[in-house]
């Protein structure tokens, strides 16, 4: 299983905080992962169209080239703004 | 080295007298407070709310502390964000770093800030007259962080 | 805009607290404290006189202050610095900036402690166990000095 | 009359702290006035050896070119070591 968390602006367009999901056959890592969740349609076009999308791996930032095994927390946001 | 994230405020004298008791090597005490203002982009703001990342929050600052401790002659340093709700004029942010010399405890309080604004986990969503909006990042905070880089 | 050489101690609290004093323009406070350290060059310091030139001394400071209003976007400021006996771990200078951005105030801070340190009329004479003795101005200051020329 | 005042390392090598002089002739800057002082020998000779020696006119900083008229406020002194 992934822990997939969503942030800020995205999770209020995507309507959800977290789910869990069977990690896919074929995925790799974060970037195949992204392109799986947005092949969903629908809303989940807002995570492909988040402009300078960020990513965590287990709670470390991460590009889109990270690797991903079962049992990884991963989490979608917009750019941060805290501060 | 202390970091906490939390909902209450936190007092910036009360912090410095902390990191300062018992010792007197301290010749340079660097802070910044972050508060929230009443206005932002020409829109009025009434409120605003930081949403963040718990678990991953406390870890980034740690760890942009630790940059700091291995680039400057740091003696100990304080960060706390708030997060929740907040209005024009509240504290968000405190940095405080002690060093022996002015120019460490400069460097470490603004490398600190600047990696913080671009690093970690936290979001503001502001309330104005035409309602929420969840504040867009700035290129010039990216710049501020490239400044560092080696 | 607030300048004051006094011999009594400063609170960073109640300063930054008056200057936030009802408005909710402030995005960024920057801050520092220069306090004495136990050891100078090796020798341990038991005490510290700092002697000034009054009259030319607050004048300074305030000149200095008005430079970086010159130069940043810099909403209130407060200057202190302490005269006579200290000891250490005893606070010796603070300044406080407020601007609405981060950036202003940490640049204004640092530019302010840095003139600070090579234009106003201040020395400082160090008690060791070896006896009395002025402190040598350092190099180092000039060259932080000499980074804010345009 | 020079008001003329000395600080810190340069007030306790001279021995005082001020002094009231009458404008000498042929004195139209800082430099000369400096020089005019240090002539007088004995412990005045530490205003010629003091390192990066800095002065104030009116209690301004002033270089060893800066003009003297009759009225003003001279200040000699080490570099400042303040903050």
């Amino acid at each position: 299983m992934l822990k997939i968390l969503y942030f800020a602006g995205l999770r209020e367009a995507l309507d959800r905080s977290s789910e869990q999901l069977a990690m896919p056959s074929g995925i790799g890592n974060l970037g195949q992962l992204h392109a799986h969740l947005v092949a969903r349609g629908g809303v989940w076009e807002a995570l492909g169209k988040t402009k300078n999308l960020r990513a965590a791996v287990n709670q470390e930032m991460a590009a889109m080239d990270a690797p991903l095994k079962d049992g990884d927390e991963v989490a979608f946001f917009p750019p941060v703004t805290g501060g | 080295m202390k970091v906490s994230v939390q909902s209450g405020d936190f007092d910036l004298g009360a912090e410095c007298a902390a990191i300062g008791r018992g010792r007197t090597d301290i010749g340079a005490l660097a802070s910044f407070v972050g508060l929230v203002r009443d206005a932002s982009d020409g829109a009025g703001i009434s409120r605003m709310t930081l949403e963040h990342y718990p678990g991953m929050t406390e870890k980034s600052l740690a760890e942009i502390v630790e940059q700091a401790r291995g680039r400057w002659d740091v003696l100990d340093a304080t960060v706390i964000h708030r997060i929740g709700e907040l209005k024009p004029g509240d504290n968000i942010v405190l940095v405080v770093v002690a060093s022996a010399h002015r120019g460490d405890a400069f460097a470490a309080c603004e490398f600190i800030m600047d990696f913080l604004k671009t690093r970690a986990p936290f979001w503001k969503k502001e309330e104005t007259s035409e309602g929420g909006r969840w504040v867009d990042a700035r290129e010039s905070d990216d710049v501020a962080a490239e400044k560092w880089k080696d």
